[in-house]
């Protein structure tokens, strides 16, 4: 009975009841509240983010970050939306106007449905529909739509280019990360985001599968198009990429959605892996998962950044091939060992469970890390191999694929 | 699995491995044969489990393991296809799987599997060896392996495929059906080496002759069909009252009944197949094949198929047989039996290839069995089947370790001589200890040495047979040839194994691997061992020690149970007398010829040894009567007589009115009205076609917009016929 | 409660809709675009049928996976037949692929 | 009315409306936009059946997968992006004629028929669709088969276009 927000619901149920609503009406009044309160609390955070990201990159670069506006520059962000607001409107000429100007919705929008599935606290979930997992999957497929429309709208080449950079690498990387969402499905046998939280006792599933955790955490950072994977924005190729054209609180909504949605990816390996809202107490008083669960969102949240902060760029043709010949086979496998140790070991007693699976992960992370070894072994001895700059046509060197 | 599950599946492996080779493995040898020996292992695994659980039911011949689906529908009755194992099909599987399995493993030894590929050799000859050199430098030649050595294995799987189908099907259409696989097998297997000229002809002659017998059978099988409207053993060969039909339902042909014109027709297919006279003259020469060819089509497979063919419809061919009265197809094998038995024994004893000998060797020893037939030694009969089978097997792929021998050493002295010819061979006894002694076995058994060998207890039993039931023309016949088996046999051990080298070959000759001289271990134990199963019971001293099984598991095949004989001295002297005697005199004939010396039977046998040795001219005699007859027919009198000159000025003389009326036809009917009446149509086609075409736009949607439309159209014109009209 | 009907006839309409695309649109993708519509008007039927008529078998539900299978194959296959015959032929208009005219 | 009748009529419109546009307009990439919002109509026809994961699958496969390559192939042809002028073909009267008349006819027949102004039943509320639509999927007695046979037309499919889309030098 801890719950203050349960609490606040039950009583604004009673109290609409007694103005004479119908129930059904009341049932919507209450979603539609929901609904409000659940996207405002994320936009908020939203802006929030926005000082997060310049204070740890300042701090990854060496430096301090904005520190004028507020205590430690907290006042900055929303200077920020200030100025973008207050900015000109841009739309340019032989634009596809209703599309140009619906696609940095469909790209914030997207990010917010999501937050409409995952369990905050124990009773705190939007709506905990069964197949919960596969509507996030079904989200990220609009996301995609979203970019392919402001590329194609902005009727800008860079632009155009971005957004089928960014679709190709959203198809693909979609592949290996549906695959590998199935495991943690599979392991508490079910699709509902609630379910799959509260099978994760005693152990969290970051344990029994691991490499499903990272796999999901490797393709989440490429379907949000951050660093490494950020090729839909190379600045130094396309400038730009699909959001070049737009100005304003526009291209506002294109950054928020895109901080937003590492977020949200932070929040779904957490949910997914991490055990969400699970920590210690909170059988006794459900309002500290909230707690729980920000902590570990922003933990992962703060690894993408991480990532992102250190790596560099990769080529276009090294990211697709990474996707369809190192990330999916390497899912398929991981599935397909889960699913039969799943069966295996079911029946025996728990920790051989967990030993066994963990075991599992272990060697698979063995066997890839050997093929990899040997692989750039091989990469290495051609790399090295003298190359003549021009080599006449139809000689072996000038047909060798790089 | 149940017997009959297993008996369904025997076939089934040799098939595969036949489509696999073909169609996958034909450039893998290794792996060609080992699909291919795979395969007859699982055959013979299968045929040993159906004997032995068959051997273990009582009564067996009242209760035949059978079962059938069927397979065409012919109207209101169907053709089945099934199985049927009765004790005859039990002793066929028995020695069947042994030599089929033994003649597999031979194969891959003599077709010189491990040997490097040839300097130049093609496919569709043999092989002519390959230069090796070895450590210190030397070339030599060596022998190379065969070229076509998939394609053989595929040839010889799908000929095991023939004859376990033949065995254990319970029909004679499928039976026909596995007949006929093994013609063709046969045909392509005596042309294995299709590049030489011999070989070619050797195959159509093999193909036609049996062709001959063939077409006969076929007409026994069609003419049976249409007098009992079935084709299944049981039907009819079970069935008392339908032998009965047959043998007193009168056809107006020579007198005799349907019974004795189906079993005719049915035992001239034997004819064909069994090689006996007169349509023996294919068998020697299908030696062209490789040798495991011949053992396959020799021993265990084609002519044995004759021999099961006319065991298994016995009872037709006997029906209307009393006691001491034979039917006509009886008679007839009786006949052709005896005399082929001697016939052919006395063109063996003036033949000088090693193969030749044999080949003309079996076609008298499967004389012996139809005359033991002929005159109702059933089980004689398919014991000395059984028996002959092992040592007749052992004693082609024998041979064919010694010409493989002798093909080393004339590859190794470069020597082009003939390695088949036994006056090039002698004293080979010590280079290939093992052929020889495998081979001696296989040849006394032959020859029936007393007591010891498979051959003296089978044979015997025919003699006692024809002794016993008074038929003493057979008796002396068979005894006459029994006595030149045994001397032709010891000519050959001793020109082949005996003496001193008479050439250099001979002197460096070679034991073969031992994929080669294992199967003839295996066989040499059958060749001596399989007759003890078939000791009669009164024999003297040793007669009961062992129980006469064979007579009464085999016997259990017939309706009536055969009748044992009382023991007699008189064939038994008489076997042992032939067989010794034989022996005897070929080894005091022929045991120290040296080089270059004559055949001593030359001198005293003068003219009469040249007409044997030219086997009584029958090729010759076939060429005069058949084949050049008909070409003359077809050269001088078809074609410039009737065809040149009666057809042809028939012709003309038509010619030459025919154009008169065409003439007329054509200036006053064809031109102004069929002709206009054709251009009219073609022309209205052409305008129609030119006028419609633009419906042919190529443009998808209108033709699917058409299609839809015409389907409303006829939507609406059928509702309205079938629903709103009712 | 919506009755049975109105999902027929929705899906009728889908279908024709689809129907028209299909057989009025030049460009080939646009004609791809028609078949999707139909398919969906099939299984919204499969759908509403398994619904109303068995709801206790799964058999509805399990028919519009399938069609959600075969209509990816469709689309898979049909648009990379329509980017050959465009780099081939420069042109997606069903209209101007009629090499097999007369 | 009810409110569930409400908005089913909306969401028909919706569905309905953005397919006619999706066949008619003359721009390509709209043509395919509106192609979506009626599959996320359909989506939501699903949901109103109570087949959920079939409306999430839809959104997943014909909005996530389908529409997104046929966008693809629309901008890779894109000749015709620019294309100004009809996108209709000299026989859409016909075609107009097949689909009112299949319309009309089917309406007809469909008013014939006893069943078709059937109201829900109520499902039982014990079942779990999504477990009982995968345990058919790969029950021997059920779809095994089909569901086998689609796996492997898919993968057909996919090698097939690769095979027919590749850009052979």
């Amino acid at each position: 009975m801890g719950d203050p927000i349960t609490m606040i619901a039950r009583w604004l149920e009673s109290q609409l009841l007694g103005l004479g609503l119908s129930p059904v009406l009341v049932t919507l009044i209450l979603a539609v509240l929901g609904v409000i309160l659940i996207a405002s609390f994320v936009l908020v955070m939203d802006i929030f983010l926005v000082w997060v990201e310049r204070k740890v990159v300042a701090r990854f670069q060496d430096r301090l970050g904005p520190n004028r506006l507020g205590p430690f520059g907290l006042i900055q962000p929303i200077a920020d939306v200030i100025k973008l607001l207050i900015k000109e409107d841009i739309t340019p000429a032989g634009a596809d106007k209703f599309v140009y100007n619906l696609a940095p919705i469909i790209a914030l929008a997207t990010v917010l449905l999501l937050w409409a599935v995952i369990p905050l606290a124990p009773d705190l979930v939007g709506s905990d529909i069964n197949v919960g997992v596969l509507y996030i999957v079904a989200i990220g497929a609009l996301a995609t739509l979203g970019v392919i429309m402001a590329g194609w709208a902005s009727n800008n080449k860079y632009a155009l280019l971005g957004a089928f950079r960014t679709v190709a690498q959203m198809v693909s990387y979609e592949v290996p990360m549906v695959i590998a969402l199935l495991v943690p499905v599979l392991l508490a046998g079910s699709m509902g985001l609630n379910a799959i939280v509260e099978a994760q006792t005693p152990v969290w599933f970051v344990v029994v599968a691991p490499v499903a955790a990272l796999l999901v955490l490797l393709t989440g950072i490429a379907e949000l198009g951050r660093a490494p994977f950020d090729l839909s924005e190379a600045e130094s190729e396309i400038v730009a990429g699909f959001h070049i054209e737009y100005t304003g609180m526009k291209f506002g909504l294109f950054y928020a959605g895109e901080l937003l949605h590492a977020l949200t990816i932070g929040a779904l390996v957490s949910t997914l892996f991490l055990g969400g809202w699970r920590g210690p107490g909170v059988e006794a008083i459900p309002i500290l998962g909230v707690g729980y669960f920000l902590i570990k969102a922003f933990f992962l949240y703060w690894v993408i950044m991480w990532v992102k902060y250190s790596m560099p760029r990769i080529r276009i043709d090294h990211m697709l091939n990474f996707n369809w010949k190192f990330l999916t086979p390497l899912s398929l496998v991981l599935l397909m060992v889960t699913a039969i140790l799943d069966k295996l070991l079911e029946n025996g007693p728990y920790w051989v469970y967990v030993t066994g699976m963990l075991l599992a992960n272990l060697v698979i992370i063995w066997a890839v890390l050997q093929l990899l070894r040997s692989r750039a072994r091989v990469e290495r001895v051609r790399v090295a191999e003298p190359r003549p700059v021009a080599a006449p046509p139809g000689s072996p060197a000038s047909t060798t694929t790089l | 699995m149940t017997t009959e599950l297993i008996t369904w599946l025997i076939p089934v492996p040799p098939i595969l491995a036949f489509f696999l080779i073909v169609l996958f493995t034909n450039r893998l040898k290794a792996v060609s044969h080992t699909l291919a020996i795979i395969a007859a292992f699982l055959a013979w695994l299968g045929s040993m489990i159906v004997v032995i659980r068959a051997i273990q039911i009582p009564h067996l011949g009242e209760h035949p393991i059978s079962a059938s689906i069927p397979w065409l529908a012919t109207g209101s009755t169907s053709f089945d296809i099934g199985i049927y194992v009765d004790p005859l099909t039990v002793a066929t599987l028995f020695f069947v799987a042994w030599t089929v399995l033994m003649i597999f493993i031979y194969s891959v030894g003599y077709h010189n599997f491990g040997q490097p590929k040839g300097d130049h050799d093609l496919p569709g000859l043999p092989p002519h060896g390959a230069t090796e050199t070895d450590a210190h430098g030397h070339s030599h030649k060596v022998i190379s392996i065969e070229p076509m050595y998939s394609r053989f294995f595929a040839f010889i799987a799908l000929f095991a495929f023939g004859m376990y189908l033949l065995v254990t099907t319970d029909n004679l259409l499928t039976l026909f059906v596995g007949w006929e696989i093994m013609g063709l097998c046969s045909y392509l297997l005596i042309g294995f080496w299709y590049a030489k000229p011999s070989a070619r002809a050797a195959m159509v002659k093999a193909f036609m002759t049996t062709r001959v017998g063939d077409v006969f059978l076929l007409l026994g099988i069609a003419y049976l069909y249409s007098a009992t409207g079935t084709l299944s053993y049981q039907a009819i060969f079970k069935d008392p009252v339908v032998l009965n039909n047959l043998a007193t339902t009168p056809t107006g042909f020579l007198g005799l009944s349907a019974a004795g014109l189906i079993g005719i027709l049915i035992f001239i297919g034997t004819v064909g197949k069994s090689a006996q006279w007169p349509l023996h003259v294919w068998l020697p020469d299908a030696m062209e094949g490789p040798t495991p060819v011949s053992a396959m089509i020799h021993a265990a497979t084609m002519v044995s198929a004759g021999i099961y063919l006319i065991l298994r419809s016995y009872p037709l061919l006997s029906a209307g047989a009393e006691h001491g009265m034979l039917s006509a197809p009886m008679i007839a094998m009786s006949l052709i039996g005896a005399f082929t038995a001697l016939f052919a024994a006395t063109i063996a004893v003036a033949q000088n290839d090693i193969k030749r000998v044999l080949a003309y060797s079996t076609i008298s020893q499967l004389g012996y069995m139809i005359a033991a037939l002929g005159i109702g030694a059933f089980v004689a009969a398919t014991f000395h089947l059984v028996t002959h089978a092992f040592f007749k097997a052992l004693l082609f792929l024998g041979s064919g370790s010694v010409i493989h021998g002798m093909e080393h050493g004339v590859l190794h002295t470069d020597n082009h001589i003939d390695p088949q010819d036994m006056y090039n061979m002698g004293g080979l006894r010590k280079k290939m200890p093992i052929t020889f002694w495998t081979f001696l076995i296989g040849g006394l058994a032959l020859a029936g040495f007393p007591l010891v060998t498979a051959g003296f207890w089978s044979k015997d039993e025919i003699l006692a047979e024809a002794w016993g039931n008074g038929y003493w023309i057979v008796f002396l016949v068979l005894a006459l040839a029994a006595l030149l088996t045994a001397f032709y046999t010891m000519r050959q051990i001793s020109l082949t194994f005996l003496g001193k080298p008479r050439s250099a070959a001979a002197e460096h000759a070679k034991e073969t691997p031992w994929t080669m001289t294992l199967p003839l271990v295996m066989l040499a134990v059958f060749a001596v061992s399989i007759g003890w199963i078939g000791i009669p019971e009164k024999f003297l001293l040793i007669g009961g020690l062992i129980p006469n099984w064979f007579h009464e598991f085999v016997g259990g095949t017939l309706l009536e149970h055969p009748e044992v004989l009382p023991f007699s001295i008189v064939p038994l002297l008489a076997s042992v007398v032939v067989s010794l005697g034989g022996l005897l005199l070929g080894w005091l004939a022929y045991r120290r010829i040296t080089a270059g010396e004559k055949d001593p039977l030359e001198a005293p046998l003068g003219s009469v040894y040249t007409v044997i040795k030219n086997k009584y001219y029958f090729d010759e005699l076939y060429d005069r009567v058949f084949v050049r007859p008909s070409y003359w027919f077809a050269e001088t009198f078809t074609y410039m007589i009737i065809d040149r000159k009666i057809i042809d000025g028939f012709l003309h003389w038509i010619a030459k009115i025919s154009g008169i009326l065409g003439n007329f036809f054509r200036n006053y009917i064809d031109k102004p009205i069929v002709n206009g009446f054709g251009d009219f149509v073609g022309e209205g086609t052409k305008r129609l076609g030119r006028t419609f075409r633009f419906i042919q736009t190529g443009k998808i949607q209108q033709y699917m917009i058409a299609a839809l439309v015409s389907l409303a159209a006829f939507s609406v014109l059928f509702y309205y016929l079938l629903v709103t009209a009712r | 409660m919506i009755p049975l009907s109105w999902y027929l006839i929705l899906s009728a309409a889908l279908f024709c809709i689809g129907l028209f695309g299909v057989l009025s649109r030049k460009n080939a993708v646009a004609i791809l675009i028609g078949i999707e519509l139909m398919l969906n008007a099939v299984n919204v039927n499969l759908v509403a049928f398994w619904r109303y008529i068995t709801p206790q078998a799964i058999t509805g539900q399990a028919f519009a996976v399938l069609v959600f299978a075969v209509a990816a194959a469709e689309v898979a296959v049909g648009l990379a037949l329509i980017i050959s015959i465009y780099r081939r032929r420069n042109t997606v208009v069903a209209d101007e692929i009629d090499m097999l005219k007369f | 009315m009810t409110g569930i009748q409400l908005v089913f009529i909306v969401v028909a419109v919706m569905t309905l409306g953005a397919a006619l546009m999706a066949v008619l307009t003359s721009n390509m990439v709209h043509a395919a936009l509106w192609l979506i919002l009626a599959l996320f109509g359909v989506a939501i026809i699903f949901v109103l059946l109570n087949a959920g994961f079939l409306a999430v699958v839809q959104v997943v496969i014909y909005i996530g997968a389908i529409s997104i390559i046929m966008i693809f192939a629309i901008m890779l042809t894109r000749r015709l992006i620019t294309d100004i002028g009809t996108q209709t073909s000299s026989s859409w009267p016909w075609a107009a004629l097949i689909a009112v008349a299949l319309f009309g006819g089917l309406a007809w027949m469909l008013s014939t028929w006893g069943g078709f102004n059937t109201t829900p039943q109520l499902l039982s509320p014990r079942s779990d669709q999504v477990v009982e639509l995968g345990q058919a999927l790969v029950s021997p007695n059920a779809f095994v088969i089909p569901f086998e046979v689609a796996s492997v037309l898919l993968l057909a499919a996919l090698i097939g276009a690769i095979f027919i889309a590749w850009d052979r030098k």
